[in-house]
């Protein structure tokens, strides 16, 4: 029998090899997989690509494993925002990389890995600094970049429930970058809210079904929202 | 020409103008700052909203009480969703802006350009790590781009100039621009003023105005 | 108020001019859009280029409209099936254009046109003759071709449940290319099987969100499965 | 050299051969023809199948009085859904293909080349309207692409070849042969046999294959 599910977050995490590049759901607050950060913290592997939308606020998660000299480049929408104190640090200090990618394009660059398509032509960042460098070509007229597959070795996905299989549903704005995430690494482990049989998910309400999803731990650190 | 002759529009005031012009059955994305404010303003049409990180049909802030932490906005602000709003991941979304979906886009902006060219998102070249966000996606996205600012820095320097001086966000895309003194519409002749605050003349607006300030025959000055 | 919902086909189908480019959901006989298909017939509209996976079957349909004269060019990934009878006798006679395009290339072109992005790379058919004329790449080593967006000028769409203000379900393997064809029509209209209150489908279960949508008409020709 | 010392399998034992190599676990495709029947076969395994019109779970048949319309494979059969299935669109469905997300898919074949170049969708290089399906999108995306088919074609001719003569499908792609026959690899070096039927020699297939076969020492012949 299938089973996806793990006993815990050093399980969930695995084997990491430095140098790896690791694709973190989330957006804000919501949907960040707060566990499996703190897990790949405990892992150890250094010299990282992370690919998320905000850079960390604070000094947990993200921004933790970035103080710790773990991260060597960051690809994200988003870098600056109130909090974000631990990268801009390093940044100004010159010890840590960035690429700033527009949010639609890292969804799509995203999606795109998980979906086998090497590159795609986009009309965003056109004639500005971010398509600096990048090859431009017109279609009908209208100028695009093209933009490459953004793929990863390994995903932490935020899910509100899970099951064996490991099929997925979010809640609410927490399904954000998640799914492209889960597609796009080429293993995803999963914090899950909570469980479900197989089965128990309505088939027509799956977002993440489990052909993209490797392991799942349990951490039902309670419903927010309730 | 004193200054004391006309009121500029406070930003509650200029997004109320804003909104004026949203019609009904619309989808409508808002971005940071003042557009934020549209979104109160539209009264009884139904507008739908977009936000960026999955949601259509977002609603007002919730009250304090009703917080539900899993639902926020772009703006990382919690939100509320109306009755027929859905949920949807990042690229689904981004699908939404990019493939013109989207009937409005409302911006904020450091500066544009007479011929539509946006710069709202670094604030200087040498800007080490600006947040891009999804402001180019936008800007290149949405069916229709319409910038409000106000209209001078706090340096009083104009904001609707000839050409951007700071990084642009998107090339030409700009339709319509409202200040806190003039609505103004950015066509293939330039800028073409619509109409001004009560009081102030179009020489006066023109002496604050970076680029020429063109009137059609028309036009509600 | 937002009312996407109108009384009768003939309104849903709306003006159509010769030569348009018409996206027809469904695969097999399951989420195609048969009264839509009959309405356009009704509508008049001639020279037109139809996309959709199969290319009819019987005299009726798809192959009703073909036979009447009305399509000079088909795309799609699987033309000749049991019962494609119209279809082969037009094209064996010269009648109608034929381009095949393998049917992921054919989801991904869907999904490319409504999503802003005018064309990417994928390895399908790389050194085949359905490649033949098509940009060739490499990526890492690999070879690609190049495909580009496929939008419609009006998408005919199956859906299971609809509200007022557009948002769709499908039904099982009804779902098919309906949500990227609805995506990538300038115009999309859906015949729905079952209506709903605004906010009684549950937020996170819609598959198609209103924004993609044009027009639905309520069709309750019964539920099959009943 | 007598054809009597040796019986073919049938299509059931041949799919019940391809069967004995899928594993539990495994996200598997299955072409039409012989394939479709090896999903009977993989006994107490957890398989999951995909179907590329939008189904993973996908189960056996249903009953004639259970039928579900709305449930069709690829091959436009009604079947069913497992529990823990799920539904998704043409676009997902072909992410997970050409992704490279799928373990197995087994195809059927006009012809498989020794460089692994496989040919399985137009039966001439003159036929103007052949259904491709999606057969090249299956063959570049799984993981692993295995044929099984006749070793002969019903002319007698055979279909592992040096280079095919059908239009090809996808090039380099076939990593094994499952045969009435045989067990054949494709290999950097070309076609390695693994296993034949009992009482086939090598020299027998040998002849009745269009290139050569190697054997590997600790190949079970």
């Amino acid at each position: 029998m299938i089973d996806k599910f793990v006993r815990s977050i050093a399980e969930a995490i695995g084997a990491v090899a430095d140098g790896a590049t690791i694709l973190v759901g989330g957006f804000g607050s919501v949907g960040q997989p707060n566990a499996l950060i703190e897990g790949l913290i405990e892992q150890g592997a250094k010299n990282l690509t992370v690919v998320a939308n905000n850079a960390g606020t604070g000094h947990t998660g993200l921004a933790k494993l970035m103080e710790l000299g773990r991260v060597r480049r960051i690809l994200c929408s988003f870098p600056r925002s109130a909090g974000s104190v631990v990268f801009e640090e390093l940044y100004r200090a010159g010890k840590i990389e960035l690429e700033i990618v527009p949010q639609g394009t890292l969804a799509e660059r995203l999606r795109a890995a998980g979906a086998g398509i090497p590159a795609f032509f986009t009309p965003t960042a056109v004639g500005t600094r971010l398509a600096e460098g990048k090859e431009e070509r017109e279609f009908d007229g209208r100028r695009y970049v093209m933009e490459t597959a953004l793929p990863g070795d390994l995903a932490l996905i935020e899910a509100w429930r899970a099951d064996r299989l490991g099929n997925l549903t979010y809640r609410e704005s927490g399904r954000n970058f998640n799914p492209v995430m889960a597609m796009a690494g080429k293993v995803a482990v999963v914090q899950s809210q909570h469980i479900a049989e197989a089965g128990e998910i309505d088939p027509e309400t799956i977002i993440t079904p489990g052909i993209f999803v490797d392991r799942v731990v349990h951490l039902p650190y309670g419903d927010l929202a309730a | 020409m004193s200054e004391a002759s006309y009121t500029p529009l406070t930003r509650p005031k200029m997004a109320a103008r804003v909104a004026r012009d949203v019609e009904e059955g619309w989808y409508v994305n808002l971005g940071i700052g003042i557009p934020t404010l549209i979104a109160d303003q539209v009264g009884d049409r139904e507008v739908i909203f977009h936000s960026e990180n999955g949601l259509l049909g977002m609603g007002p802030a919730p009250a304090p009480d009703k917080i539900d932490p899993w639902l926020i906005n772009a703006g990382k602000q919690h939100v509320t969703l109306n009755k027929g709003g859905s949920f949807f991941h990042h690229a689904d979304s981004f699908a939404m802006i990019r493939g013109g979906h989207l009937d409005l886009c409302v911006l904020g902006a450091f500066e544009v350009a007479s011929n539509g060219d946006i710069a709202n998102w670094a604030t200087a070249v040498d800007d080490s790590a600006p947040a891009v966000g999804g402001a180019m996606d936008l800007a290149v996205g949405a069916a229709r781009v319409w910038v409000v600012m106000e209209h001078l820095t706090k340096e009083g320097k104009p904001r609707l100039v000839k050409s951007c001086s700071y990084p642009l966000t998107a090339l030409g895309v700009v339709q319509r621009i409202y200040t806190n003194l003039a609505v103004i519409d950015v066509t293939s002749r330039g800028f073409v003023l619509r109409e001004t605050v009560p009081g102030l003349s179009l020489s006066d607006l023109q002496a604050i105005t970076g680029a020429p300030l063109l009137v059609e025959e028309n036009s509600h000055g």
